[in-house]
């Protein structure tokens, strides 16, 4: 089975390098599926979102989520980015990256990761706001623990 | 078992506890080491003796369903006995992603 | 509403290029998905695939899943690109790429485009052999007339 | 309708037939213009009529069901109504993506 590729970072991360990082050479992946999370700013009043992570535990949690997926579906590469600080509107946050023979797998190990990732990867957003004010504590969403429930029935 | 007879003499253990988010914000520090007394069993209780505390741990905790925490680094529940946590988590629901 | 990118050219693609085509500037993207399917060669016996496709039709049929997918889920980028003549294993042949606000509906739109491509777009894959001998043309699997299935139901 | 008039009078139409992948390789050619009796009403009309062709054709649509065909660009079942279509295709099922 691969080693998960999982990484917490300040700085920006490039798909395309990921994707180049996969292993060459193998023919037989015919899959890859790639989800990028954006810092998005609705209403024109966000400067930036801040993420706060819990050091050492959001790799071991991302690491923890990505050997489940590995478990579950035959997959050639998994890569898991996630950005923690100062975020602006448009910035990435978040890359998940799974390589399989078939498209099914694929598609299911990458929402699966990001399902997981949302609910239990240990970060946080706070926002700032345009007019120089700190925001709110962003809440988490119902809809998020509802997704990652799809997963506990068997596949 | 030696281990927990040393405990039950001390009455008291070092253990870390770290805090996120509004958490942190709440209790006023982001992480503190506490000696906590060895009859703790579970998170919950320690969440309760550390209600005791004062106010800023009173008002993080005011929703004690809403707080979620973590022993070294792994999601645990209310219910999860705290064992021989060295460092203990809490923090807000999460949103990342 | 958005109006899909649909391409049908025989040279390769790239997926970094295709995200960066997206509307810049636009802080209301919160999740890019993409899928690359690629030509596998998992016996070894392989020295290329040919890919035989209707031109007129296949810009047509592949414009009209995109459509449909625009109708179903709020997108803000659709890009559908296939290759067609000959490609090696290793070689890039199809690429979906869906923006929306949220994740389920990018997800969702790619994982639909893909289903429909497989079962509606007029191309055929037939296999060139190592040893130079031609192969047969690859049959179509049930499978993935049971994937695009999936869809039939409301969502 | 003058058109149906027009059409009933020649008995004919001419229409520009394309084939693909094997269905390609058993008729022996990738298109030809043909000028099929204006009674063939569907595409399954057309089939039978183009089997009584020859032994390629024959070979092409031994197995009806497996054959797809679309008309103007656009699949068409077996019991869709030919209409005005200028431009007919018929292929074995999808392998691309």
């Amino acid at each position: 089975m691969i080693s998960p590729l999982v990484r917490i970072q300040r700085g920006d991360f490039s798909l395309q390098d990921e994707i180049d990082a996969l292993p060459a050479g193998r023919a037989d992946i015919g899959a890859v599926v790639s989800f990028i999370g954006l810092c998005r700013d609705e209403a024109g009043t966000l400067a930036a979102l801040e993420l706060e992570h819990y050091p050492g535990m959001a790799e071991a949690e991302i690491a923890r989520v990505a050997a489940e997926a590995v478990e579950r579906w035959p997959l050639m590469g998994l890569v898991a980015i996630h950005r923690y600080g100062l975020v602006r509107p448009g910035d990435q946050i978040v890359l998940v990256l799974a390589a399989s023979a078939h498209r099914r797998a694929a598609f299911e190990a990458a929402d699966f990761m990001m399902d997981y990732l949302k609910t239990r990867a240990p970060f946080w957003k706070r926002e700032h706001r345009a007019d120089g004010t700190l925001g709110g504590w962003v809440e988490a969403k119902a809809d998020d623990d509802d997704a990652a429930k799809r997963w506990d029935l068997a596949p | 078992m030696s281990n927990a007879i040393a405990k039950a003499a001390t009455g008291a253990r070092p253990v870390r506890i770290v805090y996120f988010a509004w958490v942190r914000e709440r209790v006023g520090l982001p992480e503190e080491t506490l000696d906590i007394p060895t009859d703790l069993a579970t998170v919950a209780d320690l969440v309760r003796w550390l209600k005791a505390r004062g106010e800023g741990y009173e008002a993080a905790f005011s929703d004690e369903a809403i707080v979620r925490a973590a022993l070294d680094h792994v999601h645990a529940k209310p219910q999860a006995r705290l064992g021989d946590a060295r460092e203990i988590a809490f923090f807000p629901p999460m949103t990342g992603g």
